[in-house]
């Protein structure tokens, strides 16, 4: 579990980092680690696509975004107020994801809840039921295949929203010129 | 996006292509078996796209996948999977129903998966390039 | 007794809030949805952890094996991953317009902007 | 046949609809795709509620797996009541969409809006309808992010603003409600949300359902906009496109209300199971909710934010009848989650009109407005008056089962707060209609005819619907009562 | 025309009316036409009504079920046709003089003041013929609402200010508190029907009686109970036939018929005798008509003037019912009545002064009985009337009232009635002696008398005051029938 603890550093360095450029770069890096802790958990399938679209899509679209917009990251005003508040936020939720962690079973338990109700059925019965042995793929792709056409429509909405945002012949002027001088 | 003018870049990704899209087209097909399926697959044929227009230039990319076409291309993929489960419908069966696509119900799932992966895939690959070519468009205009 | 087993849990819980503190507190946009990024992942850790069965393998059939990690948390996971960069790629389209209107990222100076010229 | 298909039809109806409209760049024709596509939802909608008061809830088994293996959609009285609600707002809004948005947004997007107008309406749609709690977070994203593209297309570039905050809220929310289904599933194995209500009470005592409630609860409400969480709502709702502002007051929020009633009831079976004060901070944050909202909504000088707060404390109301725990509490929820959204879309819209004809929905603008554009004005006035719960008006009937239900209780002292701060909203409202009626119009107003009857039939149809549910509202009252009921009564 | 069917057309009437003066906007005399003959179909349809009420017949119409087990339902009841026949053939009178003083004055938005004073009577139907307490409500806001755009008819700052004052003192009341007593009562007797008797029998724990109560006569802020009064000498920034008609009868009379409905038919006049803390009311409602009278006195506005003697006449209204003998309720019943018609003279009066004059101040109509006799006359009776002088219909309601206070030994009211009588006299008599025994100050215009519409109407319902003492008829008869039901 070293590899969570390497992570939970790399996380805390693309926060800190006031040049978003490292910060998006280590983002990528974080992406990766999560990916091969991934594999690690036996979630192959998982790491492939965390590697994919972690460390893949999300930073060349990082990269593209910072490209367009400021590098670097004003520093946090440093008003005593405007840190309190989210503080205490953090904190409380933190408080409660630990709470609720105290009742749950153990790490790999295999007598966990979710290892003897239903995700059983879909290990011993897929092979005569879907007949494909990737599990993964046959709980994707039928049991809940209904997941995935809601995924795919998700991707379809962001595609068309990004493309009605900004997409090629938007005809919003570039005010930023306006404001500056104003 | 100077890099149109590199030959050797110019004929390694001519090279490249065929192979990134061979790839994805493996992991699209391959992933009952091993790790990989639509949407993976898309993301590599995406990137090969994507690899494709920093080479190229993102006009000529443009020129390739033009807007209107990739809009199409996005909506088939998610028609595709809708009609795929409609068809489970219309068969007698709900919708996602596979098994009633085939007399034999595990053709059928295999069928039916094989087809909405295909139409994952295809989603998700025209909305990789639609992203990087409205992103990368972007900074053109700068 | 039942504390070493939870330890990771706690760990992905620390990486969340990580995430969540640069949500809330960073007023750079960019950074918001980097720290979404970071949040969202830790949730994803949390899905795979609780589906990981000691000694099992990954859940791809095989006669040989005959343990194998839950694979419904996996599922879910994928969704939830395509799901967050879509909703990634939307936050940074909107920053990008963002700075073509305001000429800035930083919530602040955007505030700024906003009260002088109401 | 086509009957047991009617719940998948419900969602794959509006989806099928939003990729033609995505392929055909032309304007007419997808909206006269949208258009349809939300009647066909609504008729669909109407027969599903007709078939669940007669029959029963209805199950159907996506991929005809069974319940807790496949995805399952199950409509109960509940859901087919809040189905009605979105198609039919929908399509009135549709009917109304191409004017407004022709003088709101750039003519070369309008067949994506359309699109994505439908995605939101499938996504609102699929939420209420699937037995499934993953599923329910794939289908509010889906609306969600049709919704932050839908906000930010506004013309104020404070759209673009307020659609983030609302993107960043959002996914936070979003990431909340899946952390506690993370929980949840944990302790039960389980994502049916009927199937959770049964083995849910084994483990209740257990810390982890507790912080999974606590999760869930939060993140709904963000999407809710309860009030410490309601940061985002005013400015998305007043920067949107007046379409957008209208739909989304008329029925996201609604959704998610359904979405945040069907966790806590069905699937935890009521807030009291897990020994949780929920009631309590409910109640105490509805009435901050109804109080503080109005009082900020009388110090607005954009009528899109006067609403915009309005609605925050109307969502006070809602959760209001939630806190009390009874059968006519949440009758009352159910009925003003219909009323308010027959108001609220009837409000929006009018300014809609107003927008178009005016360019401006700040108030001081409107002086005179009631002669230039009686019509429009006339709406919003009986819009208005439901809002303030005048007798022969929805929000009569809402406030009249909500007093009701505080007085059941025992608590004086709350029922006579929500009559005080339905005060407040006299005053809101009149401050609009003092403005368009007793001021002189400036000169330039002299022009200004009254908005075109493709727009004003709609908000007169559902100015209409609050005072025709007003006057009768026995349908309202009896799918609510059986939809409380159904929630009360466990898996219903 | 069978009595259900009268109902139904007492409230479609002045609304279809109101749609058609709506579409001959551009037209002012058919506009008007049109105004007169729809209050002389009602006054035609309350008289059937009343007629087939002696008759025997007890029509019960329920429209539509708004909540389960609540309807809107009307009813004919002796209180209700009093007040419906008070207002409907006031309306006429009222109409007559509109047209005169509108045209008189110039005012803007004719076309609207006809629409909105056509619907207020729909909704004072609404209000008389409520069969429960759900649609005594209703109508109650609805006359609010519509009453609305006639005081804030100017338009003036000042005009808008005074409206929101209105609009805000009846809808705070009647939803802050009217609404609540309704829901509650709804809670424990399970229904709001008007009933002879009450509802509450052994249904309520007592001392919450008195809570209730007050809910009730403070929710009803057009009964103008200090300390809820102060909407009504706003609203006299209106045109002023909209005082006269609406704010001398239409709506501060459905305040307090709501008041003496709620009173006998919802907690029932013997249930109320025994509760015990239930004196409360009977001082409320003396201490506002003293203390009314005495800021009446103070006012140099004769519209003021007029407005705070309409407070304090009001209030004799829930003495008389809150002293809970038959013979007072009687009273109240009758009071309603006389206090419209001499109240409405009195308007009529200072409305034909401005218009003729523009004047509005007391202080300035030293020898104005001399330009205008005919409107000075009226306001005299119109005076007399209010004092409780006979030969006026007045003194004959007072009498009850006061007859009802003795038998009930009830020394608070007896008190109160001899001492605001003193009052009444005092802030009348002065007005009628400078109009008609001081000489003109010197820089006045000639003017004569009012236009003859006005005239006409002020005549004519002075005339009323008097007529009604000789021969109190109708009137009277139903006050007694009411009492004969509260007995």
């Amino acid at each position: 579990m070293t590899l969570l603890g390497f992570l939970v550093a790399t996380a805390l360095f693309v926060v800190q980092a006031r040049n978003l450029f490292v910060s998006v770069i280590l983002m990528g890096l974080f992406s990766l680690l999560v990916a091969g802790l991934f594999m690690v958990l036996d979630a192959v399938d998982v790491a492939f696509t965390e590697a994919a679209v972690g460390a893949g899509i999300s930073t060349v679209l990082f990269l593209g975004t910072i490209a367009l917009v400021a590098p670097k990251e004003r520093p946090v005003a440093p008003r005593s107020r405007r840190q309190l508040l989210p503080f205490l936020v953090v904190g409380a939720t933190f408080a409660l994801l630990i709470f609720g962690t105290l009742d749950m079973p153990l790490y790999g338990d295999p007598n966990a809840p979710i290892h003897v109700y239903v995700a059983p059925r879909y290990l011993e019965q897929s092979a005569t039921e879907i007949g494909i042995p990737n599990v993964v793929t046959s709980v994707l792709a039928s049991y809940r295949g209904y997941d995935t056409l809601g995924e795919i429509t998700v991707i379809f909405t962001a595609a068309l929203g990004v493309m009605m945002l900004i997409g090629r012949g938007r005809k919003f002027p570039r005010r930023r010129r306006e404001t500056d001088e104003a | 996006m100077a890099m149109n003018q590199h030959a050797v870049l110019r004929v390694v990704t001519k090279l490249l292509m065929p192979c990134i899209l061979l790839f994805a087209l493996y992991v699209q097909f391959h992933g009952e078996f091993g790790p990989g399926g639509g949407f993976q697959a898309g993301v590599i044929f995406g990137v090969g796209f994507v690899l494709y227009a920093l080479i190229f230039g993102v006009g000529a990319a443009r020129r390739v996948a033009p807007p209107g076409v990739l809009r199409g291309v996005l909506a088939g993929g998610v028609l595709l999977f809708t009609g795929v489960g409609i068809a489970g419908v219309l068969r007698g069966g709900s919708f996602l129903n596979y098994s009633v696509l085939s007399k034999d119900p595990l053709l059928g799932q295999e069928m039916g998966i094989l087809l909405i992966e295909f139409g994952v895939g295809t989603t998700v690959a025209a909305a990789v390039i639609t992203l990087f070519l409205i992103f990368a468009g972007q900074e053109q205009k700068e | 007794m039942s504390f070493p087993g939870l330890i990771n849990y706690w760990a992905v819980a620390a990486l969340m809030m990580i995430g969540f503190y640069a949500v809330i507190a960073h007023g750079n946009l960019v950074k918001k949805v980097i720290g979404l990024n970071i949040f969202q992942a830790a949730m994803f850790i949390f899905y795979i952890s609780m589906a990981k069965v000691r000694g099992g393998t990954a859940p791809i059939l095989d006669d040989d094996l005959s343990v194998f990690s839950n694979p419904l948390p996996h599922v879910l996971i994928l969704t939830a991953i395509v799901v967050g960069v879509a909703t990634t790629a939307l936050g940074l389209s909107l920053i990008v317009r963002i700075r073509d209107a305001y000429g800035s990222v930083e919530d602040e100076e955007i505030r700024a902007i906003e009260a002088a010229s109401d | 046949m086509i009957n047991s298909q009617l719940p998948i039809l419900q969602v794959m109806v509006p989806l099928l609809a939003a990729s033609l409209c995505a392929i055909l760049p032309f304007r007419r024709l997808t909206w006269l795709i949208a258009l349809a596509a939300s009647l066909a939802a609504l008729a669909i909608s109407l027969n599903l509620l007709v078939l669940v008061l007669n029959d029963g809830p209805i199950s159907y088994a996506l991929g005809d797996w069974a319940a807790p293996w496949g995805i399952e959609y199950r409509v109960d009285a509940l859901s087919a009541f809040v189905l009605v609600l979105v198609s039919a707002l929908g399509s009135i809004i549709m009917v109304f969409a191409p004017t407004s948005l022709a003088r709101e947004i750039d003519a070369d997007r309008v067949f994506l809006f359309h699109a994505m107008y439908l995605l939101n309406l499938a996504g609102l749609l699929g939420m209420a309808v699937t037995g499934d709690v993953f599923n329910l977070f794939v289908f509010l994203e889906i609306s969600s992010l049709s919704s932050y593209v839908m906000i930010g297309l506004g013309r104020d570039r404070r759209a673009l603003t307020a659609a983030f905050q609302y993107l960043i809220m959002g996914t936070v929310g979003a990431t909340f409600y899946v952390i506690g289904v993370g929980m949840m599933y944990m302790m039960t194995g389980t994502l049916n949300m009927a199937d959770l209500g049964t083995r849910l009470p084994e483990v209740a005592a257990t810390r982890t359902v507790i912080a999974a409630m606590a999760f869930i609860v939060v993140g709904l409400g963000l999407k809710l906009a309860i009030v410490p969480l309601h940061f985002w709502l005013p400015n998305a709702y007043a920067y949107a496109p007046t379409v957008v502002s209208a739909f989304l007051a008329a029925t996201a929020t609604k959704v998610a209300l359904y979405a945040l009633l069907r966790i806590v009831f069905t699937v935890f079976g009521g807030p009291a199971m897990i020994g949780l004060p929920v009631d309590q901070i409910l109640l105490v944050l509805a009435i901050v909710a109804m109080f503080g909202a109005s009082a900020v909504a009388i110090y607005q000088t954009d009528a899109k934010r006067l609403l915009a707060y309005s609605s925050l404390a109307q969502i006070g109301y809602m959760v209001l009848g939630i806190s009390f725990l009874s059968a006519t509490g949440l009758t009352a929820t159910i009925i003003h989650l219909f009323n308010h959204a027959l108001m609220k879309g009837a409000l929006f819209l009018a300014l809609g009109c107003i927008y178009l004809r005016l360019g401006s929905v700040q108030i001081e603008k409107m002086a005179g407005l009631g002669r230039r554009m009686p019509w429009t004005m006339g709406a919003f006035v009986v819009g208005g008056l439901s809002l303030i719960g005048i007798p022969l008006t929805v929000g009569f009937i809402s406030k009249w089962y909500l007093i009701q239900a505080a007085l059941e209780r025992g608590w004086w002292l709350v029922a006579a707060l929500i009559l005080l701060s339905s005060l407040l909203a006299v005053i809101y409202v009149w401050r609009v209609v003092e403005v368009a009626y007793f001021q002189a119009p400036s000169d330039d107003m002299l022009q200004l005819r009254e908005a075109p009857a493709v727009m004003v039939v709609p908000v007169w149809v559902l100015a209409g619907a609050n005072v025709y549910f007003g006057v009768n509202p026995q349908q309202t009252i009896r799918a609510a009562q059986s939809a409380a009921a159904a929630l009360l009564g466990g898996g219903g | 025309m069978s009595p259900e069917t009268a109902i139904i057309a007492a409230l479609a009437v002045p609304a279809l009316g109101a749609l058609l003066i709506g579409l001959a906007g551009r037209v002012p005399n058919l506009r008007e036409a049109i105004t007169l003959t729809t209050a002389a179909a009602l006054l035609a349809i309350v008289i059937s009504l009343v007629l087939a009420w002696f008759d025997g017949a007890r029509p019960d119409v329920t429209l539509l079920e708004m909540i389960p087990g609540l309807s809107l339902r009307f009813t004919a009841e002796p209180l209700g046709l009093l007040f419906a026949l008070v207002a409907s053939s006031l309306w006429i009178v009222n109409s007559i003089y509109s047209i005169g003083y509108m045209r008189g004055n110039a005012e803007h938005n004719q076309t609207r003041y006809y629409i909105f004073f056509a619907l207020a009577l729909t909704s004072t139907m609404g209000v008389a013929l409520a069969g429960n307490m759900l649609t005594l409500f209703v109508f109650y806001e609805l006359l609010t609402l519509s009453t609305y755009p006639l005081v804030a008819h100017h338009g003036t700052p000042k005009a808008v200010r005074s409206a929101r004052t209105y609009m805000g003192v009846l809808m705070a009341t009647s939803i802050g508190l009217l609404l609540f007593g309704m829901i509650w009562t709804w809670q424990a007797a399970g229904t709001l029907t008007f009933t002879p008797g009450g509802v509450f029998e052994g249904k309520i724990y007592q001392p919450l009686t008195g809570i209730l109560l007050a809910l009730f006569v403070f929710g009803i802020g057009k009964a103008a109970l200090m300390p809820v009064h102060r909407w009504l000498p706003a609203a006299m920034v209106a045109p002023t036939p909209v005082s006269a008609l609406l704010h001398a009868v239409a709506v501060v009379k459905a305040g307090v018929f709501a008041v003496v409905k709620v009173i006998v038919y919802i907690f029932g006049v013997e249930h109320l005798r025994t509760v015990i803390n239930f004196d409360w009311l009977s001082i409320v409602a003396g201490f506002t008509i003293v203390a009314a009278s005495v800021v009446a006195l103070r006012q140099d506005n004769l519209k003021r003037r007029l407005a705070y003697s309409t407070v304090s006449q009001l209030s004799y209204v829930v003495l008389a019912a809150a002293i809970l003998v038959p013979i007072s309720v009687a009273g109240a019943a009758l009071h309603i009545a006389a206090h419209a018609v001499s109240k409405i003279t009195l308007f009529f009066a200072a409305g034909s002064i401005y218009t003729a004059a523009h004047k509005t101040e007391i202080s300035q109509l030293d020898g104005i009985g001399k330009r205008m006799p005919w409107t000075m006359v009226a306001f005299g009776i119109g005076a007399l009337s209010i004092i409780g002088l006979p030969p006026t219909i007045g003194f004959t309601s007072k009498w009850l009232i006061l007859q009802g206070a003795f038998e009930a030994q009830n020394s608070v009211a007896i008190g109160v009635i001899i001492l605001s009588t003193l009052l009444n006299a005092a802030y009348f008599l002065p007005i009628i002696y400078v109009a008609f025994f001081r000489s003109e100050s010197g820089e006045a215009a000639p003017h004569g008398e009012a236009p003859w519409p006005m005239v006409l109407a002020l005549t004519a319902t002075a005339g009323l005051t008097v007529v009604l003492f000789f021969a109190p008829g109708w009137p009277l008869a139903l006050a007694q029938e009411l009492a004969g039901i509260v007995r």
